[in-house]
């Protein structure tokens, strides 16, 4: 059973009462997911009792806490159905992209070669490809959205595929909530020999990922929207994809010796992490997993997405908003993007900041995607595995009010 | 009203704002005071000249010195609460002396029941929009010397 | 008055007790600081009470983790003496390094520019280097070490300054706790025409450095040695220095627009810093700083070099042992290097291990300084401001008896 | 000893262990293990094929098959600690079937007090030797097979 009052006990913030003496509802999830008891106090517990730099000495706790920190990426790992040696940890899914573009493009793409993206991706899946385009002349081909229905323009996809290196496609969108067909997407991409890279960042938070059987060379992934802590992430790649990467930030633990002459590297994911690694956050992103593997995402998923239609059924019947997300859609991620005709989403977001909830406002790093629906922000709420009908219930009252008081 | 940090211009608004029953009558009102379209800052009148940075919507303000050597203000923004704040502080300087509008104290939209306006990063850049009042202010008083 | 008692009551892992029974003697500081409660509970308090990701939107949460991230980045900047708008964080030090080898050395080095580097380096300021060197053709310069007394040739050096672009020196040798003459070499650099880096890893945590008043073009940082949380560090930079760089990791946050024809990206440090914070390091580092500030570093280091000095001495009366620091000198950060020359290091470190001794034990990431030394490896013991003298005393008799009965 | 997992051959040398004082008698009694040096692999012989990862010291081990298919082990190490693991380790597998060294349990590292020694990061990393041991083990006896 999903016991919705048990799982909220667990998040201490769900029961913060707001400085203006409002309960807090927190419909901000894609920005970042609040965090488990179990999680933050795997970090406390690590700082208060066996802190330690990790993989470099013999003493008690150094060895306490690289056993923490291993055990930890064999718990990630395995959740995504990989490797430890897979898995590579960055500070989010924005280095682990610029990791790609790095440690791989710039050693396998030349002058000519094109990579497909689409207009749907995060500014961190578009950025560093019109960087490398700068730099060596990759040619970047957009798919559009098909407006209609909101999602991908398959046809426009495969077209853009013909002669493509590489494709980087979003998973689930951070503004519409739509969940792509990626599993389609990666199987057209290896059929006509591109390698393909999937930014899951929203996407791993409302399913099960798995790395192996998703076939995808990279997959990347931030702790802080799975109720990891911030500073964490990670990369995600097959082993033949690993053999074709040169270094990327270099010093420490990536080397097997150094001297004045000259360094020798070590292989594989071991080449990609260097410096002091980011052990507490390694910790509590492995804690959090520990704390998903115990929730059963299908149950989690049914739960979001009736709460997600329930909030779109109920914003659509509101005079002068629009919705620009379709929570029926299979797989989606109870992310609903929607703005008032006549109340400035700035000045919706502040009536409704005043009523407790937290939403996100703006472009949400996704200008091309804004230009697309023809919209220059958007407020949007995004639900996840904590948030009940009661809440939805109430923003919907509220938002009601709003727009007949404000609208 | 004797410790108020506000042009006396401002008192009245204030009282209109005190007197509101909870804060959605507030914003009401701070949306009428937006309504003042006269005042505004028309949108061909924006540019990157006058934009104020750290705003989420797009809010621009202009100020000049009239004949008399009075400050004068007119701001423009997409969002109503924006204008609205805009608007009252323009009640505030509009036909002051530069060197008054240098020391304009923020404390009126504390007192008026806006206290999250004064938060540093929120995005209605009030008080990004006001630090551009004083520089602007400081700027044309330094001009006029 | 410098009261250790107190100041040890506030680090929770100092009380801890090893699984053999042994209390733990800390004396692996150079490797990672301990962390006091205020670190620990700022950020518990941030993920329990304010979590939400800073700089995206317009709720009461979102604008509590703003306004706590920059408060961290003033009291950090402020503490360096430096501005907000010079200090860039990093994952660490060794990000940084990677940040200015790939940010500003890349677009104003070319083939032929030298590089000055010194023996004494970090491998984090070795292997940045080394890479530029194959891919552009920069020249490297080791200033060697005058093993007599154990410190740079500054002879050596000024003869390697000659036509130099940049050097990149380390405060503070993480082996020999040596602290540099940062001021005579940043000077003699200035005056050359170069650049200059500073790697301050370590000596930050032993000095107050005044960014404007040492004048080095750049300063790194990493917060987990000066009792701030790992994950996190930063990178100070001259505005000049700022002006001169390029995008590194890109993505959101350091764009000013993004579309599909190409982006416009945001100036000086925060053209630097992409994806979402490390809010809650952030928020950590700040408290370790807000700690610190309230530390006298003259009395701290007194304290220290005191500890160092009685470990120094003890150890070198002890027969077989050889010490290959000098904590005499002016600055040094109570970091010793040793020896014993029949009990392989390894044995001696899993020995001293077993005492509830935790110090560090190889090549400490200064494989070159190993070869200058000529060993492959040494035990080091590295001191903070909360070891106390029964702890060198406990670690000398331990010590003694281990060589008499393995020696 | 009814439950004991590892070779008969160990029963005397745990035993030995189980007998000391304290920690740093059976860090003596491991040293003196090490000391054995006719049954060591010598330097010379130390190679990349036969090195093992993940100690922080070097250490190397061969291991073969006898004429009459028996197993045999030697190991070399810098550190003695590795060294005296190494050389309790031959004790036990020296002259075994292949078969045997396979299934070899690292319970008596315990057993004779140890027990940080298993910890994989441990610099010593003895399971990396043990399991190198076994995987040659198993190699072996598929060749002979
Ligand atoms: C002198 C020096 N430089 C650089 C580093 C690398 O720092 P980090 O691992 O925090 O990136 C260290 C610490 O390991 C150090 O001591
Ligand atoms: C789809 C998507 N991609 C990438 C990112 C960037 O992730 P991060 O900021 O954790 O690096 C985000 C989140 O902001 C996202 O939603």
């Amino acid at each position: 059973m999903y016991n919705i009052r048990e799982l909220r006990a667990e998040f201490p913030i769900l029961s913060r009462v707001l400085p203006n003496g409002k309960p807090l509802v927190y419909f901000d999830n894609a920005a970042t997911s609040q965090k488990p008891n179990a999680v933050i106090d795997a970090m406390s517990r690590y700082y208060k009792t066996y802190n330690s730099n990790a993989h470099r000495g013999a003493h008690t706790l150094a060895d306490e806490a690289t056993t923490a920190l291993e055990a930890a990426r064999e718990s990630i790992a395995s959740f995504f159905g990989a490797s430890p040696s897979n898995l590579i940890y960055t500070s989010g899914t924005t280095e682990a992209i610029n990791l790609v573009a790095y440690a791989w493009a710039r050693r396998n793409l030349s002058e000519g070669d094109a990579i497909v993206l689409t207009e749907m991706e995060h500014h961190a899946d578009i950025v560093p490809w019109q960087e490398l385009s700068k730099e060596i002349g990759v040619e970047l081909r957009f798919v559009p959205l098909d407006l209609e229905d909101m999602c991908l323009d398959m046809g426009a996809y495969r077209h853009a595929l013909q002669g493509a290196a590489l494709v980087c496609v979003v998973h689930t969108s951070n503004v519409l909530g739509i969940r792509n067909p990626i599993e389609e997407i990666i199987t057209l991409a290896k059929e006509s020999g591109a390698r393909i890279l999937i930014d899951a960042a929203q996407g791993a938070a409302h399913e099960r990922i798995n790395f192996k059987e998703l076939g995808a060379d990279f997959v990347t992934l931030s702790a802080h929207k799975m109720a990891g802590p911030t500073g964490i992430g990670g990369l995600l790649a097959t082993n033949e994809a690993l053999s074709q990467c040169g270094p990327f930030l270099t010093g420490g633990q990536m080397i097997k010796s150094v001297s004045t002459d000259g360094s020798i590297f070590r292989d594989g994911a071991a080449l990609l992490e260097t410096g002091t690694p980011r052990i507490a956050e390694a910790i509590g992103w492995g804690a959090a997993i520990d704390w998903l593997s115990k929730i059963d995402f299908n149950q989690m998923h049914d739960h979001i997405k009736s709460l997600a239609i329930m909030a779109f059924e109920g914003m659509s019947q509101i005079d002068g908003i629009t919705v620009y997300s379709d929570p029926t859609r299979p797989g989606s991620s109870g992310t609903i993007s929607f703005l008032h005709e006549r109340i400035d989403s700035d000045d919706l977001a502040m009536l409704l900041d005043e009523g407790g909830f937290a939403l996100r406002t703006g472009q949400h790093c996704a200008q091309p995607l804004m230009d697309a629906l023809g919209v220059a922000s958007t407020n949007r709420i995004s639900l996840w595995l904590y948030n009940t009908e009661e809440e939805i219930k109430s923003f919907l009252s509220y938002l009601r009010m709003i727009c007949e008081r404000f609208g | 009203m004797a410790d108020r940090t506000w042009p006396a211009a401002l008192d009245p608004v204030v009282q209109a704002f005190e007197n509101c029953f909870d804060t959605m009558e507030r914003y009401e009102l701070l949306f009428e005071y937006a309504g003042n379209s006269e005042m505004m800052l028309p949108p061909d009148h924006w540019n990157d000249d006058n934009i104020i940075h750290g705003c989420q919507s797009r809010a621009h303000v202009e100020c000049s010195v009239d004949e008399l050597g009075l400050f004068r203000m007119r701001g423009g923004a997409d969002a109503q609460i924006v204008q609205g704040l805009m608007e009252i502080t323009r009640i505030a300087v509009d036909g002051s002396s530069c060197e008054d509008v240098v020391v304009l104290n923020p404390d009126f939209v504390d007192a008026m029941g806006f206290r999250s306006a004064l938060t540093p990063s929120r995005s209605n850049g009030f008080m990004n929009m006001l630090e551009r009042v004083r520089n602007e202010a400081r700027r044309l008083s330094e001009e006029h010397e």
